[in-house]
């Protein structure tokens, strides 16, 4: 609907760095059927400019909240969840499970603003296990945050994202519950900023091309 | 007509002052810590705490903002402004033919281009003169103004300072602690004592009241005339007092010709009989008319034609010379001992 | 990274920062002046507010700004009428957001450089004949340059490091908004410490080449 | 929010900015001495690592200042073997971050203050007997006083704010190392923008008040 | 024995200047802008640009620390302490009984709990004297120290000053304008002319070369003699000088009884024969010696006894007295032109 084409400008959640941006070089081009211009921020953050008017044509949340706060400032119709995550915990190399973290340590999770903070709470909530873990939680103000932690030895433990996992370069094992939540990435275009290109980007992102690769770097792919 | 009447309060210190002249040149003369620079200060504006009225030609100059005032101010510290050079400081108001005289005069023309922070303390004191000189103000407040300039120099600086105010219309109130500078620039002189004016009037009037003979020993010069020049010759200047006797003054390279002349009670020599043949040229019969004492000296105040005269004396010599009111004697004056001072006619 | 990618995001934080500096820095020298020179009535108040982005962590002040310059607010749509499209997710709100720190840096370092100016010299430019401005122009600003000029880098500085806000304001988008400071946070993030190292050399060396040239020149204009 | 949960937060920051303050301001005192006085060699080199916390963004801070704690550094052990177990996570960190982050503000302070005082007056107390350690503490420092103590205090207010990196070295635990700034950056974050405000308030009056008492302390000094 | 060896470059102006001396009080003379100020900061150790030795009591002053070199140095603008007191600068370097003995003299304690910087000028100056006095120094060195003082109580200071380099043992150098303050003070003067010494000596013997009379007139009194009291009445003093003359001279209240007294060439006159009665204290049969001419004005060269007197008179006189080499004259001096001045001995 615009006379020239122009850069879809994607405001994406910070954890969807890995599958968005893998290179060095940043984003493989070749493989978009548009021009994009990608920044990553926290989900909140993300809404937050939204409902101020900040001029994205898409965004990428880490949960259905933060589009949901959105409202009518999205195209419902445009939503579509992308891209899964899982929880992981990370801890010392060896055998890994929540009920083996010892008493005592210090346990690194994002805050419950961000979305992996708030899932993993719930999570703890729903089998019981939050009034145990609680007290002993350092609250980093994201997941890299928390991983940063676990990666200079301040904490041995951190409740993190699957694809987090990968990333960390301290030798760690990782254990995801097998009975919690999975964080969908949801897509939306903007209210209007409801373009073409904006809709072949979106469209992209359900592409096997890019759902694959995406789950090479630990992300799961949504049900059809 | 200038009029100021300013009163202030500081702890251990307070003021009280109130003056009006019409003397286009006026001295405020006083101790240490009288007050002089407060009401300088005061007069340039710099004192908010200071409150009162001062007038200038009949126009209320303490209602004024400070940068309309035009006022010449000295400060007793200089205060050049330090990023600029001589000449920029003196060319701080704009160029004028004001600021060229004043740079000969002042004999600052080697020192143009030095930093104003690189100057000696003479040369800082010449440089802010020059500097409030060069905007043409309409009144000129110094603040010994030349105290840190070495005498040869104020000897040269000094009859240009005193033509300032008839030559260019420029009133001006001068501070300073050396006599020879309220001679030779005032003929109006505000004694301050502690924050009050103790006397003011011209210096000669002051001088009759035996009150404040004090002050004026201070001051250093109890015999002042008028005088019209009459004849040069042989360095020696041939004077005319306006009561029509004569005075025989050397003349000084550079000086202008005097219009007053000033003699110091001390440098009269007196003689109870007409003197032969002797070097001072001036020998001037006159009449004793009263002998007051003042500590351990005398003062003989002697009548010469119509002109009073005071002689500084020992009491020895009184008793040798028997001297009593009445009684004739010669009063020997060097012409060296004849200060020529060109102040500004009264 | 390539060398030009790095040179583009250097540009781009230079303009930033400036644009910053400038905008900060006029009002933070006429304030640091008031402050320095004037009584006023609301004096504190003015100290409190000029305090503020100092205390405040930049998140808030982010929120701040994002809501000043959201359509919400009137000030956001009158940049919008103005500029024909929202601030947000522009430089411009990145330099806004870095001005916005470093205003209490500019102002506080013309303060102290306006307080050590003699009031007497003050004075007696203004009994030869020069009004306020011209006093400001010829003697407060001259004496009070070194001080000013260094508070002014220092400020710039500070532009250059700015993170939080202007994420908030500006996103991250590269070569659009991605100053030194926010590639630097997201190469970080990115696990890329090493290209996040040299990206912080290249604004070390962008904050001090200016304070190097001045030091220079200031030496220079003494002798 | 309770009264009780609000006034622990402040408390904390309070203790966490002052000790801050402390460790940032007897080395940022001593070095803008140096700096304002001296000639050294390394001078342009200080002065480069004194700025870089001005230009870094707080997460690079944060990191390094990680990378310094972690028990892969020999500092990171000594502090450990020190205190019996790593700093990383306690309000210790917290105070070290804003340290850092401060003492350049306080450096710069303290280099002006000291810029500005006479050298004639040190030279003069000098001729009296004085040596080096008698001039600074009997000259230079009172007579730099109220510009070192606003540095301190403007270097306070900064630590006051600190978030970047404190966040990554003391985690957030509340009661342990949740300060106000990250205490209002996960207010914001959870849309409680109202109790982000009412903490924000208490931070600037934590900012202000000591400012305050020390300008009515000076005007005393004064008279 | 004190030594300096200075040697500077700036724009527009070198210092090149060597003295040495044993006097306890000595003066540096000379022009605004010679370089008395920066010698003198050279010795404090402010001037690091200044090459050269410096040297007292066979002590390489230059190469100690400064706050080592105990000396007091009086700046010429005072720099007093603006965070302390009268009485916080004057104990600054402790308490001590020169501090208590420096505040009756300079007249400081009603001052003593003032501000630095609420003082007047003249007061700041003398605190700085004070406070350099009271730490008690092996050296003073005064710049300009009364300047800014008034003539009375700079009569009543200078006295003290004087007393200084004999009572406490502390020698000095004294910058100074005031030629009344080089005699008060001195037994060795150092003058300097841009930048290089001209001449150093006692006044006295500076006084013998006629080249120097240029220096001497700014000096002010071209007479100098040591002498002893022999006895005091009705307000009279008098002397003896070293070559067994005798001179009557004016008592001054307060101050000590004179050693050295100066008298101005211009102050003395002269008769052709002996003269009657005269008011006069001193006629003092001479011989003339030599007649030298400076400009406009003639100096006589007289001896009287073995004493070498100088007298300034107009051409005129000395035409009119017939005054030629070994011709009689008679000195007229008043007991009031004879100045006395309380020098440390040489
Ligand atoms: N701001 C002030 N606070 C308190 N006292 C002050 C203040 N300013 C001046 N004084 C006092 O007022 C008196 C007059 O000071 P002022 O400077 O006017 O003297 P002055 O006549 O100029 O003396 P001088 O000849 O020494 O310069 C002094 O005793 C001084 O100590
Ligand atoms: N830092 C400097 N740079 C350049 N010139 C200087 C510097 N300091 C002094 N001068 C010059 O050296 C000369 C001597 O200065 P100095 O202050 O020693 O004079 P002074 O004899 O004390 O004079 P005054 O009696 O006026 O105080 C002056 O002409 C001055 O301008
Ligand atoms: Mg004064
Ligand atoms: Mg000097």
């Amino acid at each position: 609907s615009r006379p020239l084409p122009r850069a879809v400008r994607v405001g994406a959640a910070s954890s969807l760095r890995e599958a968005l941006m893998p290179s060095a070089t940043g984003f493989d081009a070749r493989n978009i059927p548009v021009s994009v211009n990608m920044t990553f921020e926290a989900s909140s953050t993300l809404s937050r400019q939204v409902e101020a008017g900040a001029e994205y044509d898409v965004v990428l949340c880490a949960d259905a909240e933060s589009l949901d706060r959105l409202g009518s400032r999205v195209v419902e119709t445009t939503r579509r969840v992308f891209l899964t995550n899982r929880l992981a915990l990370l801890g010392p190399q060896g055998t890994l499970a929540l009920d083996g973290i010892p008493a005592t340590t210090k346990v690194a999770i994002a805050g419950p603003e961000v979305p992996a903070g708030k899932a993993w709470r719930k999570y703890l909530e729903g089998s019981g296990r939050l009034a145990g873990l609680e007290a002993r939680f350092v609250i980093a103000d994201s997941v890299r945050a928390a991983l940063a932690l676990f990666e200079s030895g301040a904490v041995d433990y951190t409740l993190v994202y699957a694809t987090d996992a990968k990333a960390a370069k301290r030798a760690h094992a990782a254990w995801t519950p097998p009975d919690g939540p999975v964080t969908e990435y949801v897509a939306a275009v903007v209210a209007g900023r409801d373009s073409a290109e904006a809709r072949t980007f979106v469209g992209w992102l359900g592409s096997a091309g890019f759902q694959e690769d995406a789950r090479k770097r630990g992300f799961g792919i949504p049900p059809k | 007509m200038i009029t100021f009447d300013l009163r202030a309060e500081y702890p251990g210190f307070r003021l009280e002052a109130a003056a009006s002249w019409a003397s286009p040149a006026t001295a405020l003369f006083g101790a240490s810590g009288s007050g002089k620079t407060t009401i300088l200060e005061a007069l340039a504006g710099l004192r908010p705490e200071v409150n009162g009225r001062f007038e200038a030609g009949g126009i209320r100059l303490d209602e004024m903002e400070v940068h309309d005032r035009e006022i010449g101010w000295v400060p007793q510290d200089a205060s050049l402004f330090p990023h600029l050079t001589t000449r920029g400081n003196i060319e701080f108001a704009g160029r004028s033919n004001a600021s060229e005289a004043a740079i000969d005069a002042l004999e600052l023309r080697p020192l143009l281009d030095r930093r104003a922070t690189e100057l000696s303390g003479g040369e800082r004191q010449r440089v802010a003169v020059a500097r409030a000189l060069a905007a043409g103000p309409r009144l000129l407040l110094l603040d010994e103004p030349l105290a840190a300039v070495d005498r040869p120099m104020r000897a040269r600086i000094l009859p240009y300072l005193a033509r300032i105010p008839a030559e260019l219309g420029i009133p001006m109130l001068v501070v300073t602690h050396d006599p020879h500078e309220v001679h030779a620039l005032a003929s109006h002189v505000i004694v301050l004592d502690r924050g009050r004016v103790a006397a003011q009037g011209h210096p000669r009037d002051i001088l009759a009241s035996p009150a404040a003979l004090g002050v004026l020993e201070a001051l250093g010069a109890e015999n002042l005339f008028e005088v019209k020049v009459l004849a040069r010759a042989g360095g020696v200047l041939s004077l005319g007092t306006a009561k029509g006797s004569q005075l025989e003054m050397a003349a000084v390279a550079g000086f202008p010709e005097p219009s007053r002349v000033a003699v110091r009670a001390e440098d009269i020599m007196l003689m109870s009989s007409e003197p032969g043949l002797v070097s001072a040229q001036n020998v001037i019969p006159a009449e004793v008319a009263a002998i007051e004492t003042l500590g351990e000296h005398m003062y003989v105040r002697l009548v010469a034609g119509e002109e009073r005269w005071v002689a500084k004396v020992t009491a020895r010599a009184v008793e040798k010379l028997e001297l009593v009111a009445g009684k004739r004697a010669w009063m020997l004056v060097k012409a060296h001992a004849i200060h020529a001072f060109d102040a500004a006619g009264a | 990274m390539t060398l030009p990618e790095t040179a583009g995001i250097a540009l781009l934080t230079l303009r930033v920062a400036l644009t910053a500096t400038l905008i900060a820095g006029v009002p933070a020298l006429a304030l640091g002046y008031a402050l320095a020179r004037f009584r006023f009535p609301g004096k504190p108040l003015v100290q409190t507010v000029v305090a503020l982005p100092m205390v405040l962590p930049p998140v808030a002040i982010g929120l701040a700004l994002l809501e000043c310059l959201s359509r919400r607010s009137p000030f956001g749509r009158a940049c919008e009428a103005l500029f024909g499209q929202t601030l947000l997710l522009t430089w411009w709100a990145a330099a806004l957001a870095s001005a916005v720190v470093a205003f209490p840096l500019i102002t506080r370092a013309a303060e102290q450089a306006f307080a050590a100016v003699p009031l007497r010299l003050e004075h007696v430019a203004r009994t030869l004949g020069c009004s306020g401005p011209g006093v400001f122009r010829r003697i407060s600003l001259p004496l009070a340059a070194r001080g000013l000029l260094y508070g002014t880098l220092f400020g710039f500085a500070r532009a250059l490091g700015e993170f939080g806000a202007t994420s908030m304001v500006a996103g991250r988008i590269p070569g659009e908004t991605e100053t030194l400071a926010l590639a630097i946070y997201g190469r970080i993030e990115m696990f890329r410490e090493g290209e996040a190292w040299m990206l912080a050399g290249v604004s070390l060396l962008l904050a001090l080449a200016p304070t190097a040239a001045a030091e220079i020149f200031l030496r220079r204009g003494e002798r």
